[in-house]
């Protein structure tokens, strides 16, 4: 009850932002765009954290590829906004994108049919994380492959992506990937009119995201994948079909990791498929062990810390921030092992 | 400099052989300026030096070979000594186009040196000049030429020189000399005569062919070869990992890391030898011990400062390490620089080493492949024969027994994860010989090394083997076809694939233990 | 051995929104008349590109502490303000954001990958912000915020293939074009092709090979190579492959025994920087193109080597082509201010055009209208040493095509 | 044979060599309450494993009610009416004694049922009988991790019953219980054969004279002897094996 009060106003400060950031330039309590933009990215950030806690934290799934779910949601929306360029592009083709126009394609290959509609991309935004993660989980669930096992082959999986993505034969852009969008929905990107609206798109989507893992947590299901998470083989005694449990789990986290990636493309601009490298699902894992595992506040708290430090810091200390929050890391897997949320509970009681 | 005496004797040698007029002494004092022209005249001075067979031009050829032709103030030309060039001389520039007339003309005049080394080289040189002035050269060569290899280059010289004779017949005792090897130079050299010898084209089809045959056989054992070699880089990379993931299940995000602080390792010891003149030669096998010692010392550190805190949660470790590989990283990146360090390979493992059947193989890789099996059979060693590794296989599989038998489990952890970390440096090692010495230099490892480690079967040096040697294999026998990047996309789903069937890798312990 | 001029930084930074909370708002001090010029230092300093991107840092703050040392610029002192991207090319927009909009730089020197650069570009032309981009590129571009300091395709790979088909070059017959696959190799590659069809070398003598970032195992490429080599005409290589990949490539192609005499190798993303980490004994002869290198002889270059081995007191640190660029881009942008008394983007801009500087290559090199600079074209050759002997050189600085000819789309291109 | 109730018929399980079980038949009628006793490694933990899904046998043939238990996976098995109770008492810590029970009550299985799931009251009135039947009706929103070891075995027990097993699996019940409890259950095991079939594996042979049924001893993974218990302790085979060779 208080929780849920703090909770509230968290969100109500948050959403106060893109308010204070429209008074003018000189007022005292003008936000400047930098600030909306960087938290809409947070945003997202703690959307793909809500996803993987709930495979990780509730399930017991630590996936270490949910960066290439987050990035497949991305690539999904920047098709829409490259085919949104329209002739507008540097070579003027009607049709093509300028990385097809100089690659030498003639036509649109036709898995970017039907990218041309808002409402296909952001279908295929969820869909796609979510069929890869149906078939990459039904593989590894339905022969047991847990724990630190299914955390290699994720990483694996999203290692694989990475090398694909990065080749400019896959018609996706290669390292450049996409960029230099023009509009959305008939609103040009980089008026603050437009970074408004995807942020509280974005802050409306967490707002909802959150809610549906909490009451997803508190029904039946939610039991069903603790027991799973603590005793997989008791469960399947009990004659759950376990793989069937952690398949829904994880095709559902993949596709919330996918709407992140799709929110957060349009804001930053860009994607490539750096997105997909290990490293970028590390780190999000470790957002969750920072701020809680298990605990869906937890998940957020620690998307929103880790990354404020990570900006802060890599303006701050450029050589040192990746000690600090190394360090950072070190200590908190040692010592907290509830993360912050657990340090702020045992404070509170 | 050792010059005087065998060059002195060589070119005696060829002085008998070639210099028939006393005018040509003359020419040759003509030719010298020419040296220190634009390189268009240089080339031109070197071919002309080459054909003139004036011995004194050795000497002053081999130095602009070598960078070290001064022309000193005096206007004259002379191989620098010593480190520092005298006051007023310049040192004399070439391009390839001089580097490539050099080497021609240095075959034609040290062809008879008495140096085999000396010869071999020559040999090499005057099979790219593909003229016919050469045969006679050549063969004079061949008659008293007793070394096989030597023997078999100037043969294929001769072909191609013949090949470049007015004479058909001539031409076509060439292009049966050339077809009878295995060379791509010859083939490359049959494929241009084509078009000047249309009258020759069946014996030049027939020839190729015949080559193609050879090479095609080659080719396969070189991609054998190849794959032999990524399979022992994967294999080091991945045997620290088959002890501390394998054998204590601690996921160690931070053994790239390990790799890299030994391949620093490897620089710090080549540094602290190039002072010491006499162990310079020796630094990269000194460096072994030492960054053994050194990562296994960091990573003893870490399991007693950290890791032990985390057994039983091998997720926590896994974020853990992660948090350790950042800040290995960074500090590094600001001990050394975030720039490549150079490591100079010494001279036994530079170029190229030709096995029976022309097979080429590269010398580095070749100490690499018996490097990485040395490593394995001493980690075999090291578990099946030591005190160490009989505590270490107790306390894997019963820790509560074994510490009741007195076995100090703590020590014995931390041992093993040295163990483990002192592998991972001396994978460092080897990659130095390989790879850019950079921070980033692990983070490229560490996924390939985990897959060969769960595709070998956890807890299983042989699977770590077999594994990677497979993995290795199978990687450079899809590369021609699929391209480096899908050939490697493909083996990492053939191994997800692969796990899906075996959850537990090529060699699996089986039954009831392997439930825990 | 860093540099002092990081504190005052950290200090200015530290007052940032981030530190007080997520909403606390930024009051930014009017900038009087005696506040500091500021300047943006935008290069990784972590994650892949760091090996590259830090020595421009260091750049750009040995010219800011040597403008100092000469009263600063308009009677101002200049201050740098680096952060750290991590090459992460979303974050090297918000980085850039975060530049313009809270640390409200008047100008900023960064980026080396293209990508990196196309990440920003939206910022800066939403921002007004002016950038200078100081590395070799593909061209195809051209935005008014950004001043592009390095080479143009026509000011580098051009020359260079030119030089491998004639006499000195030794008269390659057939091109292998092997690189890193993004898109500086594809489109570089892409006009090379363009322009080796113009000189009568048929597709079926260009051999086009790419290989991923970090390509660490080069065995099977430099095997297929030599064996494209040995079709019976002369071969040579054409290399834009980046960064980190580059050590282990000429590694193996020294061990596997390619001599630049047989199969001659011109690279264009290998400076004396990449060098300093292989052994180049056995690479002796092959080549690089740039516009710079460190071995030049010039008045400007000797003034250049001191300053910088005075600032990094490391008498084996090197310099090269993308460090020259960066110099030479602070140089003009310094006499831009000067000329337009104050450090407004447009008046900058319009200063800018027609600024020349006597760069460190000996040469005078100009900005041109189309933001690139007009420049001189080298040809090296690598040393035992690790330097380059200068070979062949263009009598004058050449203006930058950054729309290349041999693109036909460039044509139908919006202008 | 019968449908209805459980056939095994030569089974034989190996593990690298190790024969854990050889050859072993075994028929349990309807309703039948029957006791497995033997050494250590004689099989038994096996012959359960095989049972529900957890070891695939070699050879051999694994039916009840009609269906070859050996093509299905432990929670097919589970849902075909087949509840086992572990040696080491396995109950959900992180869940309370209410929600263990929930999770075991016979009910669709599925993600999407588990979702929408809403309990009812007939649901809960069963959940609250079934407390009371274990005796933990106090503790009902204690965290299953706090109880003590008797209580976790009586929860499981509980959530065993929940199932509505037509044949129970039943390893060493009453280990670490008090002679009171072994009673009891004893007792509770007897009530509830007769109307399914139960499966006792067990060391005590006072237990095994207490539940008053057919015992099978097993060794070396097939049958020994079967009978009552007192045919059973005269069988001098059984006598060599238990007493020393």
């Amino acid at each position: 009850m208080n929780r849920r009060l703090v909770l509230m106003l968290c969100v109500l400060a948050l959403a106060a932002l893109p308010a204070f950031n429209a008074l003018p330039a000189d007022h005292p309590l003008h936000v400047p765009d930098f600030l909306v933009s960087v938290v809409g990215k947070w945003i997202c950030y703690a959307i793909l954290a809500l996803a993987i806690d709930l495979a990780w934290g509730y399930a017991g799934i630590l996936s270490l590829g949910h960066g290439a779910f987050f990035a497949l949601g991305g690539y999904a929306i920047g098709m829409h906004l490259m085919r949104l360029i329209g002739p507008r592009g540097v070579y003027g083709h009607p049709v093509l994108p300028d990385f097809m126009v100089f690659l030498g394609y003639t036509e649109l290959p036709w898995y970017w049919l039907g990218f041309d509609w808002f409402a296909f991309a952001f279908l295929m935004a969820l869909v796609v994380p979510g069929l890869l993660a149906l078939v990459v989980g039904w593989l590894a669930f339905r022969s047991r492959i847990t724990g630190v096992y299914l955390s290699i082959i994720t990483q694996a999986m999203t290692y694989a992506l990475m090398l694909a993505f990065f080749r400019n034969d896959m018609g996706f852009g290669g390292n450049n990937g996409f960029t230099d969008f023009k509009e959305l929905l008939g609103m040009p990107l980089n008026t603050g009119a437009t970074r408004a609206v995807l942020f509280y798109a974005s802050l409306v989507t967490l707002v909802l995201v959150f809610w549906g893992c909490a009451h997803l947590t508190q029904t039946k299901l939610g039991r069903v994948l603790t027991a799973i998470r603590d005793a997989e083989s008791r469960t399947r005694f009990l004659g759950y079909n376990v793989t069937r449990h952690k398949l829904f789990v994880f095709v559902l986290s993949a596709m919330i990791a996918g709407l992140a990636g799709a929110l957060y493309v349009p804001q930053v601009g860009i994607i490539n498929p750096s997105e997909f490298s290990p490293g970028n699902s590390i780190e999000a894992v470790v957002w969750v062990a920072f701020g809680g595992r298990g605990t869906l506040v937890g998940a957020v708290l620690g998307a929103f810390s880790v990354n404020a430090l990570k900006t802060w810091l890599t303006s701050v200390a450029p050589d040192l921030w990746l000690i600090v929050l190394g360090l950072l890391f070190v200590i908190v897997t040692l010592l907290l092992p509830k993360g912050l949320i657990g340090l702020l509970r045992r404070r509170g009681s | 400099m050792p010059w005087l005496i065998p060059r002195g004797l060589a070119a005696a040698l060829a002085l008998l052989l070639f210099l028939s007029a006393p005018a040509r002494a003359q020419e040759y004092e003509a030719l010298l300026p020419g040296l220190a022209g634009g390189f268009a005249q240089q080339a031109e001075t070197v071919e002309r030096l080459g054909l003139l067979g004036d011995p004194r031009a050795i000497p002053l050829l081999q130095a602009m070979a070598d960078a070290r032709l001064l022309r000193l103030a005096d206007g004259s030309l002379a191989p620098q000594q010593g480190a520092t060039p005298p006051e007023g001389a310049t040192l004399i520039r070439i391009n390839n186009r001089v580097r490539g007339a050099l080497r021609g003309a240095l075959g034609r005049l040290q062809l008879v040196s008495p140096d085999p080394a000396e010869r071999s080289r020559a040999a090499e040189g005057i099979l790219r000049n593909r003229s016919a002035a050469d045969i006679p050269l050549i063969e004079a060569a061949l008659a008293r030429e007793a070394q096989p290899p030597i023997r078999a280059r100037l043969e294929l010289a001769l072909g191609g020189a013949r090949l470049a004779s007015e004479d058909v017949a001539v031409r076509r005792e060439g292009i049966a000399a050339l077809g009878a090897s295995a060379s791509p130079e010859a083939r490359g050299q049959l494929l241009a005569a084509r078009a000047a010898n249309a009258e020759l084209l069946p014996d030049i089809e027939a020839a190729i062919a015949a080559i193609d045959r050879r090479l095609q056989l080659r080719r396969a054992a070189e991609t054998v070869f190849q794959g032999l070699s990524l399979g022992s880089v994967l294999l080091l990379a991945a045997l620290g990992l088959a002890i501390t993931f394998g054998v204590m299940g601690v996921i160690n995000m931070a053994h790239g890391e390990f790799v890299m602080l030994g391949a620093y390792t490897t620089v710090v010891v080549q540094e602290l030898c190039r002072g010491i003149p006499e162990l310079a030669p020796w630094s990269l096998p000194l460096a072994v011990p030492a960054a053994f010692l050194v990562t296994a010392a960091i990573g003893a550190a870490m399991e007693r400062g950290l890791i032990r805190h985390l057994y039983g949660r091998p997720l926590e470790t896994l974020l853990l390490t992660f948090g350790v590989g950042m800040i290995l990283q960074q500090v590094v990146r600001l001990a050394f620089g975030a720039q490549n360090r150079e490591v100079i390979s010494p001279d036994w493992m530079m170029g190229t080493l030709l096995l029976p059947g022309g097979v080429a193989v590269t010398q580095n890789r070749l100490w690499i492949i018996l490097f990485a099996l040395a490593v394995l059979l001493a980690c075999f060693a090291a578990i099946r024969l030591t005190r160490f590794g009989l505590e270490m296989r107790a306390v894997v599989q019963n820790r509560r027994i074994a510490a009741t038998m007195g076995i100090r489990t703590g020590r014995v952890d931390a041992m093993t994860f040295a163990f483990g970390s002192g592998l991972a440096g001396l994978a460092g090692v080897a990659l130095s010989q390989i790879d850019n010495v950079s921070p980033n230099l692990g983070t490229g490892y560490i996924i390939d090394s985990f897959m060969v480690v769960v595709f070998g079967g956890v807890g299983s040096l042989m699977g770590t083997l077999i594994g990677a040697f497979s993995l290795g294999l199978l990687n450079k026998v899809l590369e021609p076809y699929a391209g480096v990047v899908l050939a490697k996309v493909a083996v990492l789903v053939g191994i997800m694939l692969f796990i899906q069937r075996r959850p537990k890798g090529l060699f699996a312990l089986k039954g009831r233990a392997a439930d825990q | 051995m860093r540099e002092p001029s990081h504190s005052v930084t950290r200090r200015g930074l530290l007052a940032a929104p981030l530190a007080a909370g997520l909403t606390a708002p930024l009051a930014a001090p009017a900038l009087g008349q005696q506040a500091p010029i500021r300047v943006g230092v935008l290069h990784s300093l972590s994650g892949t590109m760091a090996i590259s991107e830090t020595a421009l840092r260091d750049t750009v703050l040995m010219m800011v502490e040597a403008q100092n040392a000469q009263g600063g610029l308009l009677g101002r002192r200049l201050e740098a303000v680096v952060v750290d991207p991590a090459s992460n090319w979303p974050l090297f927009a918000e980085k850039a954001r975060e530049l313009l909009q809270l640390s409200r730089v008047d100008v900023t020197f960064g980026c080396w990958t293209s990508v990196s650069r196309k990440s920003v570009l939206p910022v800066f032309e939403e921002l007004n912000g002016l950038l200078f981009y100081p590395v070799q590129y593909e061209g195809e571009e051209e935005s008014r915020n950004i001043f592009y300091t390095g080479a143009a395709p026509n000011q580098q790979a051009i020359p260079a293939v030119e030089y491998l088909l004639g006499a000195d070059g030794g008269e390659a017959k057939r091109i292998a074009l092997l690189g890193t696959d993004y898109v500086y190799p594809r489109t570089t590659n892409r006009i090379l092709r363009g322009f080796l069809n113009s000189k009568g070398i048929a597709d079926a003598d260009i051999l086009e090979e790419y290989t991923p970032f970090g390509h660490s195992d080069w065995q099977g490429i430099v095997a297929r190579v030599k064996r494209f080599a040995g079709e019976g005409k002369k071969t040579a290589i054409v290399s834009t492959i980046n960064g980190d990949a580059n050590v282990p490539f000429y590694r193996e192609l020294g061990n596997q025994g390619i001599r630049a005499e047989d199969i001659p190798c011109v690279a264009f993303s290998v400076g004396e920087e990449e060098l300093a980490g292989i052994d180049t004994r056995p690479l002796v002869g092959h080549l690089a193109a740039w516009n710079y290198f460190m071995s030049v002889q010039s008045p400007a270059n000797t003034e250049f080597l001191t300053m910088w081995r005075n600032y990094i007191r490391n008498p084996r640190r090197v310099t090269n082509d993308p460090m020259e660029a960066t110099l030479i881009g602070f140089k003009m942008w310094a006499q831009a201010v000067t000329a337009a008394r104050g450090t407004g983007v447009d008046a900058v801009r319009e200063a800018l055009y027609g600024q020349k500087v006597a760069a460190p290559s000996g040469y005078e090199v100009e900005m041109h209208r189309n933001h690139h600079l007009s420049k001189p074209v080298m040809i090296g050759e690598i040393r035992a040493d690790g330097q380059f002997d200068i070979v062949s050189r263009t009598p004058t600085a050449i203006v930058a095509e950054n729309w290349s000819p041999f693109i036909p789309e460039n044509a139908n291109r919006r202008r | 044979m019968t449908s209805q109730g459980l056939y095994v018929d030569g089974v034989t399980v190996t593990f690298d060599g190790f024969r854990a079980l050889n050859n072993l038949s075994l028929l349990v009628e309807p309703g039948e309450l029957r006791a497995v006793i033997g050494p250590n490694g004689a099989g038994k933990t096996t012959m359960m494993d095989v049972i529900t899904g957890k070891t695939r046998p070699d050879t051999g043939i694994v039916r009840f009610a009609a269906r070859d238990l050996t093509k299905l996976d432990e929670a097919a098995i589970a849902t075909l009416g087949i509840g086992r109770k572990f040696q080491k008492p396995t109950v959900f810590d992180a869940l309370t004694v209410f929600e263990n029970l929930e999770l075991a009550l016979k009910a669709p299985r599925g993600p999407i049922a588990c979702l929408r799931w809403v309990l009812s009251g007939v649901a809960r009135a069963r959940i609250e009988a079934t407390m009371e039947q274990i005796g933990l009706a106090a503790r009902r929103e204690d965290l299953a991790g706090l109880l003590s070891h008797g209580q976790r075995q009586w929860l499981e027990i509980g959530m065993l019953l929940m199932q509505e097993p037509e044949l129970l699996l039943v390893d060493e019940p009453v280990a670490g219980m008090t002679d009171h409890e072994t009673e009891q259950t004893a007792a509770l095991l007897r009530g509830i054969a007769g109307t399914r079939s139960v499966v006792v594996v067990e060391h005590d042979l006072e237990f095994v004279r207490a539940l008053d049924c057919r015992v099978t001893v097993l060794h070396e993974g097939s049958v020994l002897s079967e009978g009552s218990i007192t045919h059973v302790q005269a069988d001098p085979r059984v006598i060599e094996v238990y007493l020393g060779r």
